[in-house]
């Protein structure tokens, strides 16, 4: 049999392009000099990075010395909002919303749980924010408000603009988690009034575990973290080279590609939403047009995500879902519990999530698979009633 | 993440569907992550000539039920009462930790079945 | 003019082993699944990852479920301390040295501004904690001991196991910053009475980035970051699938190898420590036996540490000092004044630390180099008076 | 980090040693971080004929220490006397930032070296 591989879980992670690789390997080999060293090995890897981080920073519109490199999208999030409120010292107010990445959620838990208080805003049944709930709900002493670029899972975008521009009125910060959008969308620190940003390399074709925190100069925060001076004390520790090598070089890639990139992912992206919902009982989640080129999230009546994923897998498809029994936790997503979504409709979500080197005959592909598995499926179900 | 028998159960479910004329119907449902199962029985002289199962669920829910009737097709009620979701998940090759306590439902659908039935009887 | 490289700075970071890229970027390429998704490619990352983390735990004589992969030694440290002291929710007792790294050191002080105490314990001359002083130390409320395996500057090993053995007596948690040791001496966890050891990759031929915190099991600890639920949430995070790879093989080959690498180190680093003492008014730094195979650290009395490593790069020599001029900080290194040195003699010593490569010819070449760098400096100097 | 003109005078700096018949001698410490420079003076009509260093120090504070004896040879005592640290750095292409406060003493040494001269003069 042959073996063919569709992967359409880009949101989860992505290929690192072979030019990144390449551009990388070398800081895995000959190159392995501590950039700390004063020695040439190390003052030649020094420069590498620096100039890294410059791609990096220049993909945003930023400073070189406003970018911070962490290992990933979740330590620049928990950077980002605990060493904001460390350094404030004394307990105040958060805005978030209630769609969040765990890896902000989950922060604000544990800050509420040492007397911060946190409003996580409800969303419209498309997974969007309304800015005039933000300005509703700021407070005397609200001191951030972090609200995602755009969601993992239904792939919504958010007015990250309106809403930087109201924090900045109100001399709030605003931290936005942009792991899903940079290298997708047009990113730039300035135009949208961001005070502080994550991204992850790995969501755009760069490494795992290396990612970077944004930060507008003058903002006030402590390190979480303390050791060497590295990243200006921020995230002490010998800097993951390759990684940040890597990192820039595909961000660079990624940004430089955004219009023609986002042309050809939408126009994919259309056509399989398109098809899926003429398998017939199926819905979109998320916001029809404000969402990531490459993200389509459907649920499929009567059955359920996960037995849904196995089928596809057994057919080379990667895809993944909202389900509560593919998540390793056992509730249902909270995203889709915040648009709306009933119990059953969120258990038999799935996400295809588009990107580099998907094609025409992918979507092809896919639609040929699709429809006999979830009619398999909804055979079995207790739930369902063909007509 | 799953064994092979899992994974053979899943993709080929035995006795899959209904039974128009079930003696007894069971069924059963996790409120921790919602998957639900039912059951269908046809009994004669006490023993489980035919059973049908409709499933839900992930695919240790739909490989449980399927295991579940191959296990129980041909014995008594009572032998089948002894059936317990360890014993379906140990027929499995075992299962993922977290999937013992809300996909394994299938003995608990049967528990139903068999209630369903003898309430049946009682009221014959 | 032939350029030489004679890499003599194993302490700061090391060459990542052609086995150990080879064996890791397949993880850059091809197998790029999220160990999370469900899915095949993901799945199959997710074996790999667990046998690497077995790999790891192997190499301590831990268990898989006692290892938890962090990015660096830092982070090992700053979890181990932090997140003890978090889960303990009250003020107490800590006891560590004076010599050990900023990553725990810097901790500690962090710790007490937050209300525990610190005993920062001294060590003797030539850098060891005594064990009768840990004892001594020990109060109602101590609650954790950290000290390091070896030192990172001078070399000297400590005497772990005597402090597990009264850590253990006391039922208090024992750390070791071990980030020197694995991969050079044999390390086994419940020999030494550790409960809670930090590694990273890149100094034992791995790479860069990526490091471990082994916890025995029932050790009580509070997450520092919050997010997804890799890592048991202790890390939460997508993991550093290649640096995991990388580095679990890396720590299998620098395990293995141990006897015969021990043994040829010694030898190099004895012969280049007698070379150097020779050139005159040149002292060892640390102890004379208890130190690391490949730790070599001298004084050179009258000149300056810092132009000694330029003058020894410019002949292709890579090596390290604690002179304050070459640290990025303005002080001499904690280290070198625990042991007693006077500022100038702090300000002369030079760190030559052997690895992996290094061989026969390299220690006649610097044998061979340093001396007339040494005279020349010393010509220079207001403070020597040649004989 | 260094410029290729901080190299240059730490590879290869100029007028090190000392001057046996000195008519000034000059010297300065970094507390911070321990560099110590001595600078050596032949003053001949007002004008500094010859100048020597010798400094325990890093690249800095050699290559500063050699610079500042290049600028300050053959002006006159006033004319050297308004050198300052900062006009060292500039010479040199500029220094990291960290050692500018460290390591760059030589016209502290001079000024050191200046006072001694003049004390000499009025206690001829
Ligand atoms: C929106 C968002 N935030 C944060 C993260 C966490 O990033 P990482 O896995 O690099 O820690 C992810 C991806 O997992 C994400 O999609
Ligand atoms: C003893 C010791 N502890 C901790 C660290 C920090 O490790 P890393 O640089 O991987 O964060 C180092 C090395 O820098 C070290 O030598």
């Amino acid at each position: 049999m042959e073996s063919r591989l569709v992967y359409m879980d880009h949101g989860a992670t992505t290929p690192v392009r072979k030019e990144v690789f390449d551009y990388m390997a070398p800081f895995l080999q000959e190159r392995y000099g501590n950039p700390s060293s004063l020695h040439t090995p190390g003052r030649e890897v020094r420069q590498a990075v620096e100039e890294a981080r410059e791609k990096t920073a220049d993909a945003l519109g930023a400073n070189s010395d406003e970018l911070y490199i962490t290992a990933g999208g979740t330590e620049s999030n928990n950077i980002a909002l605990r060493g904001v409120a460390k350094k404030r010292g004394k307990p105040g107010h958060i805005i978030t919303s209630s769609i969040e990445h765990h890896a902000v959620l989950d922060v604000c838990k544990d800050l509420e749980k040492e007397g911060h208080r946190v409003t996580y805003l409800p969303v419209d049944r498309y997974g969007r924010v309304d800015p005039a709930a933000v300005q509703d709900a700021l407070e005397e002493d609200t001191f951030i408000i972090s609200i995602m670029a755009a969601n993992n899972e239904i792939g919504t975008l958010q007015p990250v603009r309106e809403i930087g521009a109201l924090a900045r009125g109100k001399g709030v910060y605003f931290h936005t988690d942009a792991v899903q959008v940079v290298g997708q969308l047009p990113v730039d620190v300035n135009e949208l009034n961001v005070d502080l940003l994550s991204l992850s390399a790995h969501k755009l074709n760069g490494p795992k575990g290396v990612g970077a925190l944004y930060m507008r100069k003058g903002v006030k925060i402590d390190p979480l973290y303390r050791g060497g001076s590295q990243e200006r004390k921020l995230r002490p520790g010998t800097e993951n080279v390759p990684g940040i090598i890597g990192q820039g070089k595909a961000i660079e890639l990624a940004v430089s590609e955004i219009p023609e990139k986002k042309k050809r992912l939408e126009h994919l992206r259309d056509r399989l939403i398109k098809g899926l919902i003429n398998i017939g009982e199926v819905s979109l989640n998320g916001h029809p047009e404000e969402r990531l080129p490459g993200n389509v999230n459907v649920s499929f009546k009567y059955i359920e995500g996960e037995s849904v994923l196995l089928s596809l897998d057994m057919e080379g498809i990667a895809a993944s879902s909202g389900s509560a029994c593919s998540s390793g936790s056992l509730e249902p997503s909270h995203v889709l519990s915040a648009i709306g979504l009933d119990h059953s409709t969120a258990h038999g979500s799935v996400r295809f999530s588009l990107g580099y080197g998907n094609n025409e005959e992918d979507i092809d592909y896919v639609l040929e698979k699709t429809p006999p598995i979830v009619e398999r499926l909804r055979s079995m179900s207790p739930t369902y009633r063909s007509r | 993440m799953y064994s092979e028998k899992v994974m053979d159960h899943f993709t080929n479910p035995r006795n899959v569907g209904e039974l128009a004329n079930a003696d007894a119907v069971g069924e059963t449902g996790s409120f921790k992550c919602g998957d639900t199962m039912k059951l269908y029985l046809k009994v004669k002289d006490e023993r489980i000539e035919d059973i049908r199962f409709q499933t839900f669920g992930c695919g240790a829910a739909i490989a449980s039920s399927s295991m579940l009737t191959e296990m129980v097709k041909g014995k008594t009620i009572d032998e089948a009462a002894r059936v317990t979701n360890q014993d379906v998940a140990d027929e499995l090759g075992g299962l993922p930790p977290m999937k013992l306590h809300c996909s394994n439902l299938a003995a608990d659908a049967l528990q139903d079945a068999i209630a369903d039935y003898k309430s049946k009887q009682r009221s014959v």
